[in-house]
């Protein structure tokens, strides 16, 4: 019975308070604005610095949602190879199978995070130079599955000389 | 089930579902009640059938370990964990330290969300909803980490043969976030659930109702929180060489009522802090993912996890060419459903309901392979028995 | 002769302008009422005209269907009756109906409110929703246990809820209401407002007010009987924590879970102006300031004052978790004993 | 603007029917309608169990052969106008149940996308969709409850 007033007496200070003055609100006023001018983005998908625009993704999707796009400007990723196509995913299509982020050279020859995940890619944490300097840690049935979604020339780049 | 006693009297048959809004999934509850007094109940769990186990077959490792993954939203992260342990078992394939630990910090993260929606799902059935609601925010910081590590809020897609996606490895930052997280959200946790115990008029619609003694919490092979309320002292965890490392303890309470299972839940959460905590502490340097593995032909292993309702069985071989073959799930909810069953015998339609609530089902995952005894000695699937004779009798 | 038709006709005008005044500010009540609760649950909540005046209008715009219900016409008739129930409940507490011999007095109040109980279990032993037994899913066809057992609609379970709540779960409400009418020693409303505000007359200039000098709500027994009136309040508008005839977790709306389209708007116009009306009825009885439709300053504070039950329930609702019989037959006769409290010490006033 | 397209517009019932996906995006429908964080109330919107009352369904999962009658039902009953909001990638294609199959090649167990079932307004993406893009999109079901007669 004493608790009990005490939770009365305490709470009805705290939920006057939450009444007459709004206090601590919990409803995200950011998420409001954005639901009230229609402006909620997707997550980003893909991250276009650290892709090699190999196509491997566009490759596997089951459901053919990734599209390559052309860049405006290719750019040289390194010596002899120009990055020309980065990938776009149409989430209406996509079933969320992952399939494009772990066929990912990236993720599936240097064990990096992918630049491309359906759901979130998350923050960049390597540039693009700095994976290609790492050493191949994949299994050769693996450069052998991936150089069947992938131009050879894009293989030679990744394992070029670098072979542990 | 109770045993059926013909000499009881019944006087009429109430069902809910599967769209109704104790349910939220589909199932159907079908209560046999006298006055208002329920008398036997029935579940009938087939209605989120996907055809689970056979989508497995002749699907390659790697991608029927994306779909163990779907086979539910709340135990997502479970699923695809031991999915992952079935083969690391079975091929021998070394899981890197780092990678445990993360798949581990994730498995906390998954068990407070999912401990906060049952408090969200049962106080929407007590009908509080404002203590409901007070769940969902709290459960947010969770959500939001899950978000941070994992990329999405409901489908991490953490684990992966032999570690862990890269995705999903903690930064310094992260780990800083965390550790803050954690720590603005016990302080307010704490004031939440001595909130809850202080209030007379919700414990007096938990206390005493809904009693599951110990025997028959095993009679009915009950788990998880569900058993451990009940004073059955069971936790996988305890055995499972990736917990080794923490520190924790097993809540075991003997009251055996609905209160108990809401306390209980309530308890674990505060150890799933602890483990949370020595994760993000102890966290070992080195590689997530051991990607020196092939998948060749491998016979039927069987691995157990504890999830966050109980113990979880999966169960697979592959072929020569690697090709997953029979896979079976089995999930803690459709062990407890017995139990659900017999606990909410002789309460009222309204408490039964709380009832079978306080047991947490969540029957997505029950819901597979349906094998029916038709009283006949002969069994037939929903579909044949729906060919034969029509949606009703 | 003319005295009489002067008194019909203002009769009538002034019930045209109560209506009208009550049905439009009952339409804001809702949604006050959620958005208290809304702060208590730290959000924003709802547009104050939403749930109200917003939702009925839009009900009104939708296509009408039939219910499925045992006899259609009957439910749909059941929803004009009840309007027409809860309207003469509000217009009893206008001045003009004080008049009217027998029915501006506790009599037709009570009367009233009791037929606006017993239409809740028509209701519900009409509807037969999909949404319990008849949802087209195998179920009976896997056979069970108990074959061949009666299989009961949500609704025909509320109905049957409704009945026991009308049995022990209103009593509290019928008592209290009593309290005023035995400290002014009348059964007729304008002589318990008069006792309380002695300058009060329905024939005052229509800009002139007066404040009661005794209300009764000040007294011990009003006091014991107002808050008895209140939990009665609660249960007559089937809110929690008494609302277990309609609890949404099992029977999910009860009786008028087949109400679609106009007749859901009227299901929603009936229920708020019962709120007000019993809102309103609480404060003509117990602070003596009745709702005249021909004296501005005196409804207005009518209305104002009137606000003071809802925001209570608000809160209420906000933090209880819904009753079951369990706890409904203790709390309805602990009120009971609270109402004959009351009763006895207002007769020793 | 009329009384009709604005009292359309303030007031909305959403109903939510979950037909047999995996769980997650359901429990996202619920945060976005029970969370104080989101408050999806706050926009107008109500949530009802009560096809009777509903404006708006959203429907979640793929339909497994069990919801597809209560599914075909619980739409016919709610009088017009009505709009369905397909919430989650196994409402909106089928996701891998449908797509990411084994040796049977096709599931038959399943109905996807919901549009072979019902008449589809808005698709909200997402395996999980997060709740501000379940808001967002039945937002966007609101021109077609609009504009109706
Ligand atoms: S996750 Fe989506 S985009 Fe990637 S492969 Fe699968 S379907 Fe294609
Ligand atoms: S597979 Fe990876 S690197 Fe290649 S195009 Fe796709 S995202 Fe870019
Ligand atoms: S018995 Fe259990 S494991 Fe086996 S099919 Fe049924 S649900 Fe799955
Ligand atoms: S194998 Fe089947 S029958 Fe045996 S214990 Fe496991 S679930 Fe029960
Ligand atoms: S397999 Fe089914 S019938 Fe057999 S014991 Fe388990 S639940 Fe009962
Ligand atoms: S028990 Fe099954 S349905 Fe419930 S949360 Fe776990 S996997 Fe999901
Ligand atoms: S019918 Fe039953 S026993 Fe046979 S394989 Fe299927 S689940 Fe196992
Ligand atoms: S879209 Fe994804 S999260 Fe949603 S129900 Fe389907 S599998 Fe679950």
């Amino acid at each position: 019975m004493i608790t009990f007033l005490r939770l009365m007496l305490t709470g009805a200070y705290t939920n006057a308070l939450r009444i007459l003055a709004k206090d601590d609100r919990a409803t995200s006023m950011s998420i409001r604005n954005s639901i009230l001018t229609l402006s909620v983005q997707p997550t980003p998908t893909v991250l276009d610095e650290m892709c090699i625009g190999c196509g491997g993704c566009y490759n596997v999707c089951p459901t053919k949602a990734i599209e390559m796009v052309k860049l405006e400007t290719p750019v040289e990723v390194v010596e002899g190879y120009m990055k020309e196509q980065v990938p776009r995913i149409d989430l209406l299509k996509c079933i969320y199978c992952l399939n494009c982020h772990d066929t990912c050279p990236i993720y599936s020859i240097f064990g990096e995070a992918a630049p491309i995940h359906a759901r979130d890619v998350g923050m960049p944490r390597m540039t693009l130079q700095e994976v290609l300097k790492k050493p191949v840690k994949a299994p050769p049935e693996t450069i052998a599955e991936l150089s069947k979604l992938i131009p050879s020339s894009t293989i030679s780049i990744i394992t070029g000389g670098k072979k542990e | 089930m109770t045993e059926a006693n013909n000499e009881k009297m019944i006087e009429k048959e109430l069902s809910f579902g599967p769209v109704h809004p104790a349910l939220i999934e589909p199932y159907r509850i079908r209560l046999f009640v006298n006055d208002e007094i329920v008398e036997d109940c029935e579940i009938n769990i087939n209605m989120a059938y996907r055809g689970m186990e056979k989508l497995f077959d002749g699907l390659p490792v790697e991608k029927a370990l994306l779909i163990a993954e779907r086979v539910c939203g709340i135990c997502s992260h479970v699923h695809a964990w031991n999915a992952v342990r079935v083969i690391e078992c079975g091929l021998g394939i070394e899981v890197p330290p780092r990678a445990d630990y993360i798949r581990v910090l994730v498995q906390e993260f998954q068990r407070i969300t999912s401990h906060l929606i049952f408090f969200g799902h049962a106080f929407e059935v007590v009908g509080h909803e404002t203590l409901a609601m007070r769940a969902l925010l709290l459960r947010e910081q969770f959500m939001d980490l899950m978000q941070y590590v994992g990329g999405n809020r409901v489908m991490p897609s953490v684990p992966i043969i032999g570690g862990i996606r890269p995705r999903a490895d903690l930064t310094d930052s992260l780990k800083k976030t965390i550790l803050e997280r954690c720590d603005a959200f016990e302080a307010k946790y704490a004031q939440y659930v001595q909130r809850i115990l202080d209030d007379p008029l919700v414990i007096s619609r938990v206390n005493g109702i809904g009693l599951l003694t110990k025997e028959d919490a095993i009679k009915y092979h009950a788990t998880g929180p569900t058993g451990r309320a009940s004073g059955w002292r069971y936790d996988l965890r305890t055995e499972m060489k990736e917990y080794k490392p923490f520190d924790f303890n097993v809540i075991v309470l003997d009251g055996c009522d609905t209160k108990d299972r809401v306390v209980d839940r309530a308890l674990e959460v505060l150890e799933s802090l602890k483990i949370i905590h020595q994760v993000v502490k102890n966290l070992p340097d080195g590689p997530v993912v051991n990607r020196n593995w092939v998948a060749k032909e491998m016979p039927f292993t069987t691995a157990y996890l504890e999830t966050y309702r109980g113990e979880v069985m999966h169960t697979y071989g592959l072929d020569h060419q690697g090709l997953v073959r029979n896979y079976q799930i089995r999930t803690p909810t459709i062990t407890n459903l017995a139990a659900m069953e017999h606990a909410c015998v002789g309460d009222h339609v309204t408490e039964a309901i709380l009832t079978i609530a306080s047991c947490d089902p969540c029957l997505t995952c029950c819901t597979r392979t349906e094998v029916v005894d038709s009283g006949k000695r002969r069994t037939m699937t929903d579909y044949e028995i729906v060919r034969k004779y029509g949606w009703r009798k | 002769m003319d005295a009489t038709i002067l008194f019909l006709a203002q009769l009538i005008v002034s019930s045209v302008i109560a209506l009208a005044i009550a049905t439009l500010y009952s339409l804001v009540l809702p949604g006050i009422e959620r958005k208290i609760q809304a702060r208590i649950q730290q959000r924003v909540g709802p547009p104050i005209l939403m749930p109200g005046f917003w939702s009925v209008i839009k009900f009104m715009y939708k296509a009408r269907t039939e219910p499925i219900a045992q006899m259609p016409r009957f439910y749909k008739f059941l929803i004009g009756f009840g309007v027409g129930v809860v309207s003469l409940l509000f217009l009893f507490n206008t001045p003009y109906w004080w008049f009217m011999l027998g029915w501006g007095s506790i009599l037709g109040i009570a009367g009233m409110l009791k037929l606006e109980e017993v239409i809740y279990v028509f209701m519900g032993s009409q509807s037969q929703s999909i949404m319990s037994t008849s949802m087209p899913v195998p179920d009976t066809v896997r056979g069970s246990k108990w074959p061949n057992i009666r299989r009961e609609f949500n609704e025909q379970h509320s109905a049957e809820r409704s009945l026991k709540m009308m049995l022990i779960g209103s009593l509290p409400l019928y008592l209290a209401l009593l309290v005023p009418f035995i400290v002014a020693q009348s059964v007729n409303i304008g002589s318990v407002v008069v006792t309380q505000n002695p300058a009060y007359s329905p024939f005052n200039s229509w800009l002139s007010f007066s404040l009661p000098t005794s209300p009764i709500l000040f007294t011990v027994p009003g006091f014991i009987a107002a808050i008895v009136y209140f939990l009665g309040f609660v249960v007559m508008l089937n809110e929690k924590p008494f609302t277990i005839l309609k609890a949404k977790i099992d029977m999910i709306e009860g009786g008028v879970l087949e109400y679609a389209a106009n007749l859901r708007a009227g299901y929603y116009l009936m229920r708020n102006l019962l709120m007000f009306a019993l809102s309103s009825i609480f404060v003509t009885l117990f602070l003596g300031i009745p709702f005249d439709p021909f004296m501005p300053a005196m409804f207005l504070m009518n209305m104002v004052l009137s606000l003071m039950l809802p925001i209570a329930l608000s809160v209420l609702v906000a933090f209880s978790p819904i009753f079951t019989f369990r706890q409904i037959y203790p709390t309805a006769i602990g009120l009971s004993a609270l109402g004959v409290l009351a009763m006895i010490l207002a007769l020793s006033i | 603007m009329t009384l009709k397209s604005t009292s359309r517009k303030k007031a909305i019932h959403v109903m939510l029917c979950y037909t047999g996906g995996c769980n997650g995006c359901d429990i996202e429908v619920v945060n976005a309608l029970l969370s104080p964080r989101y408050d999806l109330e706050q926009y107008g919107v109500m949530l009802t169990w009560n096809p009777r009352e509903a404006d708006v369904l959203i429907v979640s999962g793929v339909v497994s052969w069990q919801m597809l009658e209560p599914l075909k039902k619980i739409y016919s009953l709610i009088p017009e106008p009505k709009a369905v909001v397909a919430v989650g990638a196994c409402a909106c294609n089928g996701n891998v149940y449908k797509n990411l199959v084994g040796d049977i090649k096709v599931n038959e167990d399943v109905y996807a996308p919901v549009e072979s079932v019902i008449p589809v307004d808005v698709k909200v993406p997402g395996c999980a969709p997060r709740p501000e893009e379940i808001i967002q999109g039945a937002v966007k079901g609101l021109p077609k409850l609009m504009g109706a007669p």
